[in-house]
């Protein structure tokens, strides 16, 4: 799932300063899951944005919302009925869904309140780790099933780099080996000998490189 | 208290209110069945409500036991009669006339609002306060007594008119009188308990004239938070804290002197290393603790564990003799012990700053009386006289007896015993077991859905309490203006009779759908007022009370005008939450009233009979062929009663019960449901065919096993046996024994050790059970038993005595260096340390008896405790839900452990708990609904984001995600902690009763700054 | 002969190849890489270059590399994967042999984390061993890694990097395996202080007779002081530095620890040139290129073959 | 001018805290007035969101009141509760209010004395801290209302 971390708060107070109408809009998806942008981080967010105002003499009225998915459009026309009693919208979903409110309301000033990070998975309640890039061209058949590209820090397909050490990526002892992983992978599937196969030269067209993508299924598009 | 018919068949008599009182009535009640509970005292209680810790968990008895009580008095079932005795009874079991005679109380109950004015002004005569005082016996036992009532002692008091005036609510009654009243009843359960020996007349221990000098319960008092030093260890002569403190133990018990009693009060050894520990772990742990002892008894479950902690963790000093005398040291306020030990001769003496006197049960003067009114026989030691296979049945049918007035016992057996009573007394009402649905009583529930709020509010004054602390008036008036408050008035003493219909009338004529009551703890009182409401015909969650005496009058007496101010904001409070509230639904499920009990044993049995006869369909399974169990194979106990007749006896009846189903050879394999509603499969017979039985209880009588550890030749040597072994032998071949010339027992063979840590509790009785068999067929033989403590507790003492008068030999070794045991042709030889003579023994013996004692049945508790989700000791025994007031539950609802399966015991206790868990199940078994409650999480599918957020936080894993991909939560299994509410990130979970709603609307009534 | 690079020269006459290193400097200084290049004239065959090492910002290796070229002192070019695309690297590398730079070092290269410019993205368009592949396709396809044909096609002698000390150690004689089946010819290890684990690695090597189809050239660098043995033992990642060494370092006086430190590296060498399948010696003097020709006579490695 | 009275919300647990409560009220302890409690039936039902609103409305401190560590009716409700309570301490920190306004206890059902001596300590350290300044606002916001000192 799509993971994100609400931005500290003066970031987002710079943003709406001068304003006195705030809707604050969640998003009942990915950032409920992790904890960030669901109704309850809404309803923090905006009882310390009014705090904030309040400490400094001033008060703000906050609409509070929260949508099933901010990347739908059906979803974010919700808003219309209320958008223009407001001066700006303040969105907790992620980089997706700020986009689709800004795409339909295009005179509003719309701002984020989370810093989008990664596609993950939930390692234990309450922690994420990054496990997918997105890169288009999934390689993990040929890495027993774990990612280089989203967990090495320097995308190594042929690692492990001299830095490893004790299972720990050079970078941070927070941070796996995702070639002592993948090795150790290979080890327990007893096939060590896929590890001497040189992965290729990758065509990062697939990936970001390529430029932003679109699926298109010729059977739904309408 | 309640009115309801006097209809004698379906009334038990319980005559004392201790806590086997309490127990017995609380389980009457339960399984619906009409209890008259009477006490001499003012209040109930009795003599745990003192205890300030209780063994062997050490935690403050006040909060497990005041539940208990605030229940019992609210019970329907239970009318309660305080200051009240039996003078007379006649007729027989079904149908008795008692007589019951109660002192004058000079208040009237149902005016006094326990608002201590009285007393405040009047101390001397009205009595209120618990604790050490040695002024009369105190009226209100302890702070949340029951009933909410004083009592005055009218002899003492100067001034009779003043004191009239001084009561707020006119509930002083000067020309109370003596009251005479008969009754018809069904069945008398007997738990008077007993009184604890007055050491006085000990003139060596000087108790009474030296003040250092406390008995056991007075040490526990001055321990006490409630009590009259409120908490803080101080010696009585100087009130400083004692740097040295003694027990001595046996005070006047296993004594042959002129003030003892020949038997051991089983309770003293635990309750003085209770002392200990907690004088170590509250106050400080350099205070040194000793412990003057002949035999430390420890029998009871997981108790010899304590003792060792004792020990060993809070180095407890144990010292092995029989303390010659006390005496003031002459320089300052210390005592002075004189003892002597079998290592030192000539004897020692020690300064100690407090001494304890762990005095033992005596039978109350009273009691003795009492069973001659009830016409039933007493023991030689004047304790009720008890059968040896049915432990709570006394000389006359439907009298029961339980506690300690059947004989001296530690608080978990009294509990047993209790339910066991409640369950054979109430064989004799003759109410049918699906009688008269519950709810008729209350109006049809008025449907408010869709109604503005129409909001009462009630003020109480509670006398001085609320009145006398704060302007009730303008909380009055102030309440008038609060949103949708329709009605606000005075209500006086709310929990009073006229005041709780004056409100019900109010909800009529005003048409209200909310009602707040200004009021007490809502902990005690909520159950009360909710009540009324449905009696208005409305639903009982359409309630807020506000706590404005415990949490605002009682703690803010000083300031009258904040007081009232935080009055004021706690009603808004609850006016801004209760305007939120809306009617919520009990969950109910049909409930299956059939009982499966697991294990043939005695226990098995019993429980399967006690139920059967009360109409309960039950499936007895037992994993082998045959029933009978451990006990099929021993000859003789103790009294010397026939045993292997009565098991057999046992098994003919349970065959041939219409309403029992024996099934053997069966395999417990799964298991689901919750009480009312279990299914659990079995595979049955060598084909292993599978079978599901349903059935709402469970009974765990799965005994345990004979220990057989090879040690001292055991196996390997013909002349050494079990004492299992040797009681079937003298039995079957007495001539043999004829010509033996010499015996050797030894004690804790395979217990207390490293691998068994526990005590097995009944070998000291089976080692004297047959040294006494023994020596009538071969008076001249010799026995030596070689023992660690001798544990003979109760009555069973006397039997030890009558041991050493025949001339057995009991020589102590020590658990470091163990006698040795070589064979010797077909005699072994047996050498061992004499500590008294102080040289090495060695004996030759035609026979060595090795009491091996019981182990836990390991593998079968594993199984079972994986398929039922049930926790156990480390040492494989169940673990029940709580170890002094709830001995036969498991934690697991709806399961009950019976016998050896708990912990190694008797025959006779094993019978006690098998009864005592059919009273307990048909307590359980007697609705005719699971209620659910309301207090649950409700999930709103719309709002869920399938987060698994709610799934992991539940203490309970109660939430799931269903196949429409949303959390769901079954209100049966949610407890009602609102945990996940409080985690849900997509706040898609409310918790009932404590929805976000009404929380914000109190902040909001608190804090909005605008009136 | 596939190149006509001085090092591939010499190991094809058999002779131990001795390599040495120049860090460029961090500015436009040429005199400053010339100064320290002239003081390895003679006593190695050809110098590294590196390559924005430890991801610090210098002047580019390319650059530096010209500036040896025309004092013909061979350089090795370093090429690390961190830094550029597959465009930019394959333009260098022509670029480069249009100077008559033709021996090359592949390197995946420090991670950004640990130079001056942690914020800059790191490139990782190929990893070391897809450059390997690239150069050799270069070389002997003559064509782009993209497939089209050069005109002109780069000859190099393509070298990479190898750390026998890195986790797992299971592993990295298969990796050099796979370097072997990528294209390489030459290795040079990471410095070696652990003897036995260098030892173990090459006998791992020998078995998969992978010496017969690479140079393998040992690490070495000579310590300064106690506290720079430290700073490789703590700081430095994928350096095994044993506690030996250090308590050696620590134990001689202040002002004997170069030498002492000289006398470790030649100890060394004297060790790594009696194992079977070391073909050169690769000595790191960062910063210290004095003690190379000192190094080189005493470790019987000069005068050098001249060919 | 009169001396400042805070206001404080106290969220206590049915089993341990709000029985603490009551005990001190049967033991007729004395604690400030300031001292309001709402019950919850554990502290690990304490939403952060009921923490910040109450701070949001003005009040001047807030208790999470829960069983002793282990203690816990509900196992785990009381350590939940203390996670909770730290992280909205952080949320006030970025705000820039006092995180001290906010603390989590915990205590035994019979711990009547303790409950007294936490509302008498927390209610002088508020004090001291001053009003919280969301609340100035909202009494200038209701300039006409007299400032409710007995509050």
């Amino acid at each position: 799932m799509i993971t994100a971390e609400r931005k500290p708060l003066a970031e987002i107070i710079d943003y709406i300063d001068n304003c006195r109408r705030i809707l604050l809009v969640g998003c009942n998806e990915c950032v409920t899951v992790c904890a960030a942008g669901g109704r309850k981080e809404v309803a923090m967010l905006a009882s310390a944005m009014q705090m904030d105002f309040m400490k400094r003499g001033k008060t703000v009225d906050i609409r509070e919302m929260t949508l099933e998915r901010q990347c739908e459009p059906e979803y974010v026309e919700e808003l219309a009925p209320f958008i223009d009693q407001v001066d700006a919208v303040v969105s907790m979903a992620c980089g997706c869904g700020v986009q689709e409110v800004v795409r339909r309301f295009r005179d509003k000033r719309v701002y984020p309140a989370v810093n989008t990070q990664f596609m993950g998975a939930a390692e234990r309640p309450g922690v994420w780790a990054e496990r997918c890039h997105g890169c288009g061209n999934c390689l993990l058949g040929l890495t027993g099933g774990i990612c280089p590209i989203a967990r090495c820090s320097k995308r190594l397909m042929n690692g492990p780099c001299g830095g490893s050490s004790k299972g720990k990526c050079e970078v941070s002892p927070e941070i796996d080996c995702v070639w002592q992983l993948i090795w150790d992978r290979l080890k327990e599937l007893g096939i060590e000998d896929r590890y001497e196969e040189i992965i290729l030269a990758k065509d990062w067209r697939t990936e970001r490189g390529g430029g932003p993508r679109k699926i298109v299924r010729e059977d739904l598009a309408q | 208290m309640t009115d309801h018919t006097n209809d004698a068949q379906s009334t038990v008599l319980v005559i004392g209110g201790g806590v086997g009182g309490i127990k017995a009535a609380m389980d009457l009640s339960e399984a619906r069945k009409d209890v008259l509970l009477v006490d001499k005292a003012a209040a109930i209680g009795g003599l745990m409500t003192q205890l300030d810790r209780t063994f062997p968990t050490n935690n403050c008895d006040l909060c497990t036991i005041s539940p208990h009580l605030s229940a019992g008095a609210r019970e329907q079932h239970i009318e309660l009669m305080p200051l009240t005795e039996v003078t007379a009874l006649a007729g027989d079991a079904g149908d008795f006339t008692v007589t019951l005679t109660s002192a004058p109380r000079y208040i009237d109950l149902d005016k006094c609002t326990a608002c201590g004015e009285c007393h405040k002004q009047y101390p001397e005569c009205v009595r209120f306060y618990p604790g050490l005082d040695h002024r009369a016996p105190t009226c209100m036992r302890y702070p949340q007594a029951t009933p909410q009532a004083f009592s005055i002692d009218m002899a003492a008091c100067k001034d009779v008119d003043a004191l009239v005036k001084v009561c707020p609510a006119g509930a002083i009654v000067v020309d109370d009188q003596e009251k005479e009243v008969t009754r018809r009843v069904s069945s008398i359960i007997l738990a008077v308990g007993a009184e604890l020996f007055d050491p006085g007349k000990l003139d060596h221990f000087g108790h009474g004239r030296y003040p250092n000098v406390v008995t056991g319960l007075e040490y526990e008092r001055i321990m006490s938070a409630s009590g009259p030093t409120l908490g803080n260890l101080v010696r009585p002569s100087d009130g400083q804290a004692p740097k040295r403190v003694a027990w001595i133990q046996c005070a006047g018990s296993r004594g042959i002197n002129r003030e003892d009693v020949s038997y051991c009060s089983s309770v003293c050894c635990m309750y003085a290393l209770k002392e200990a520990i907690v004088t170590k772990e509250r106050f400080q742990d350099d205070i040194e603790t000793t412990i003057f002892f002949m035999d430390m008894r420890t029998f009871g479950k997981d108790y010899e564990a304590y003792y060792q902690r004792a020990k060993e963790q809070y180095n407890i000093r144990m010292v092995r003799c029989r303390p010659h005398s006390i005496v003031p040291d002459p320089g300052g306020q210390e005592m002075r012990i004189s003892y002597a030990t079998d290592e030192v001769s000539g004897m020692t003496t020690e300064n100690f700053d407090m001494v304890v006197l762990s005095t033992g049960f005596r039978p109350a003067a009273h009691t003795v009386q009492l069973a001659e009114t009830l016409g039933i026989a007493l023991n030689t030691h004047q304790f009720v006289q008890s059968n040896h296979f049915e432990p709570v049945v006394t000389s006359r049918p439907g009298i029961y007896v339980c506690g300690v007035s059947e004989g001296p016992k530690d608080i978990p057996e009294t509990m047993v015993q209790a339910s066991a009573a409640a369950c054979m007394a109430a064989r004799h009402t003759d109410k049918a077991l699906h009688d008269v649905e519950e709810n008729d009583e209350y109006p049809p529930e008025r449907d408010v859905f869709g109604e503005a709020p129409r909001i009462g509010v009630f003020v109480c004054d509670c006398g001085q309490n609320i009145g006398g602390a704060m302007d009730v008036e303008a909380l009055v008036q102030e309440s008038a203006k609060y949103p949708h408050v329709v009605h606000a008035e005075m209500a006086g003493h709310g929990c009073g009779q006229e005041a709780l219909a004056r409100m019900r009338r109010m909800i009529e004529e005003k048409k209200l759908n909310r009602v707040v009551v200004g009021a007490c703890s809502p902990r005690t009182h909520e159950g009360l007022f909710q009540e009324n409401l449905r009696k208005a015909g409305l639903n009982k969650y359409l309630l807020e009370i506000a706590n404005i005496r415990d949490q605002n009058a009682w703690v803010h007496g000083g300031a009258r005008e904040l007081a009232t101010a935080k009055g004021k904001k706690l009603i808004r409070m609850a006016v801004g939450a209760v305007a939120q509230a809306g009617p919520l639904r009990e969950h109910t499920l049909p409930m299956n009233k059939d009982v499966l009990v697991l294990g043939g044993g005695v226990a098995g049995m019993n429980s399967a009979l006690s139920l059967g006869d009360q109409g309960y369909k039950v499936f007895l399974a037992e994993r082998t062929g045959r029933l009978g169990g451990l006990a099929a194979v021993i000859r003789r106990n103790l009294e010397g009663d026939d045993v292997r007749v009565y098991v057999a006896q046992l098994v003919e009846r349970v065959q041939a019960h219409d309403n029992i189903e024996v099934i053997t050879n069966a395999i417990v394999v799964d298991h689901s449901g919750m009480p009312g509603k279990f299914q659990t499969g079995f595979q049955i017979g060598p084909r292993m065919y599978y079978r599901q039985i349903e059935h709402g209880a469970t009974v765990l009588a799965t005994g345990a096993l004979a220990h057989r550890p090879n040690q001292y030749l055991l196996g390997r040597h013909k002349a050494v046996m079990t004492q299992l072994d040797l009681d079937d032998l003298i039995e079957a071949q007495p001539d043999r024994i004829k010509d033996w010339e010499c015996m050797v027992m030894i004690q804790c063979v395979g217990s207390r050790t490293a691998e068994n840590p526990n005590c097995s509790r009944i070998c000291c009785q089976t080692a004297i059970k047959n040294a006494l068999r023994l020596t009538d067929l071969n008076p001249e033989m010799r026995v030596f038993v070689l023992y660690r403590d001798m544990r003979t507790y109760g009555f069973s003492e006397d039997a030890y005595i009558e041991a050493r008068r025949r001339g057995v030999i009991f020589v102590r070794y020590e658990a470091e260096k163990t006698p040795q045991v070589t064979a010797d042709g077909d005699r072994v030889t047996v050498q061992f340390d004499d500590p008294i003579l102080g040289r090495p023994m060695e004996v030759s013996a035609d026979c060595l008896g090795l009491s091996t004692g019981l182990i836990a049945d390991d593998e079968t508790t594993e199984d079972l405790a994986a398929i039922f989700h049930l926790n156990r000791t480390e040492d494989g025994h169940f673990l029940e839900d709580h170890v002094k007031l709830k001995p036969l539950d498991m934690s697991v609802p709806g399961f009950f452990v019976a016998g050896t399966a708990h912990s190694p015991r008797s025959i006779a206790e094993s019978i006690a708990q098998a009864q005592g868990v059919a009273g307990r199940i048909q307590g359980l078994l007697s609705q005719d609904v699971i209620n659910l409650g309301a207090v649950v999480a409700r999930v709103d599918r719309d709002k869920c984001a399938t987060c698994l957020v709610c799934v992991r936080a539940c203490p309970y894993n109660v939430p799931f995600i269903n196949e429409d991909r949303y959390s769901e939560i079954d209100p049966a299994k949610c407890h009602g902690c609102g945990t996940c509410a409080a985690e849900c990130p997509a706040k898609a979970i409310q918790l009932s009763c404590f929805e976000d709603a009404p929380i914000m609307a109190k902040l909001e009534g608190l804090l909005e700054r605008i009136a | 002969m596939n190149t006509d690079s001085v090092l591939e020269k010499v190991f094809k006459a058999g002779h131990i190849a001795v390599t040495g290193e120049c860090g460029p400097p961090r500015g436009a200084m040429p005199d400053v890489v010339k100064e320290k290049a002239e003081k390895l004239r003679g006593y190695v065959d050809a110098v590294n270059v590196t390559d924005n090492q430890t991801a610090m910002v210098r002047m580019s290796s390319f650059a530096a590399s010209l500036i040896l070229q025309q004092m013909d002192l061979p350089p090795v070019m370093q090429m690390v994967c961190r830094d550029r695309n597959r465009l930019a690297m394959q333009a260098d590398i022509i670029g480069a042999y249009s100077h008559g730079i033709n021996t090359l070092l592949c390197l995946s290269g420090d991670h950004p984390h640990f130079g001056d410019h942690p914020m800059a993205a790191g490139v990782f368009d190929l990893d070391s061993i897809q450059l390997i592949q690239t150069v050799r396709k270069m070389r002997d396809e003559g064509k782009f890694q993209g497939g089209a044909d050069i005109k002109g096609a780069p000859k190099m002698f393509v070298g990479a990097a190898a750390n026998p000390f890195a986790d797992p150690f299971e592993l990295r004689v298969a990796r050099l395996a796979k370097k072997v089946r990528a294209g390489v010819e030459f290795i040079q290890t990471q410095c070696i202080y652990n003897m036995d684990k260098f030892e173990q690695w090459m006998k791992g090597v020998r078995e998969r007779e992978l010496h017969k189809e690479v140079y393998i050239m040992a690490g070495v660098t000579p310590m300064k002081s106690v506290g720079a043995a430290r700073y490789m033992k703590n700081k430095v990642p994928g350096m095994d530095v044993p506690d030996h060494l250090v308590e050696r370092m620590a134990k001689t006086p202040k002002e004997k620890q170069p030498q002492e430190g000289i006398d470790i590296c030649v100890e060394t060498i004297q060790r790594l040139l009696s194992i079977e399948g070391v073909a050169g010696i690769h000595i790191m003097a960062i910063e210290w290129e004095s003690a190379v020709p000192e190094i080189v006579e005493r470790s019987g490695l000069y005068p050098r073959p001249q060919l | 001018m009169e001396r400042f009275e805070p206001v404080i919300v106290a969220f206590c647990c049915h089993y341990c805290a709000y029985t603490a409560a009551d005990m001190a009220g049967t033991m007729r302890l004395d604690y400030p007035a300031n001292v309001k409690i709402v019950r919850v039936p554990c502290s690990g039902k304490v939403d952060p969101i009921h923490m910040m609103k109450a701070l949001e409305l003005g009040a001047d401190g807030v208790l999470v009141a829960g069983c002793l560590e282990g203690d816990c009716h509900f196992k785990t409700g009381n350590v939940r509760a203390a996670r909770r309570v730290a992280y909205v301490q952080q949320q006030l920190e970025e705000i820039g209010i006092e995180p001290e306004r906010l603390a989590m206890v915990t205590m035994s059902a019979g711990m009547g004395t303790r409950f007294a001596s936490i509302a008498n300590e927390f209610t002088e350290q508020i004090r001291k801290l001053g009003p919280n300044p969301v609340a100035a606002v909202r009494k200038g916001q209701a300039a006409a209302e007299p400032v409710a000192q007995v509050n």
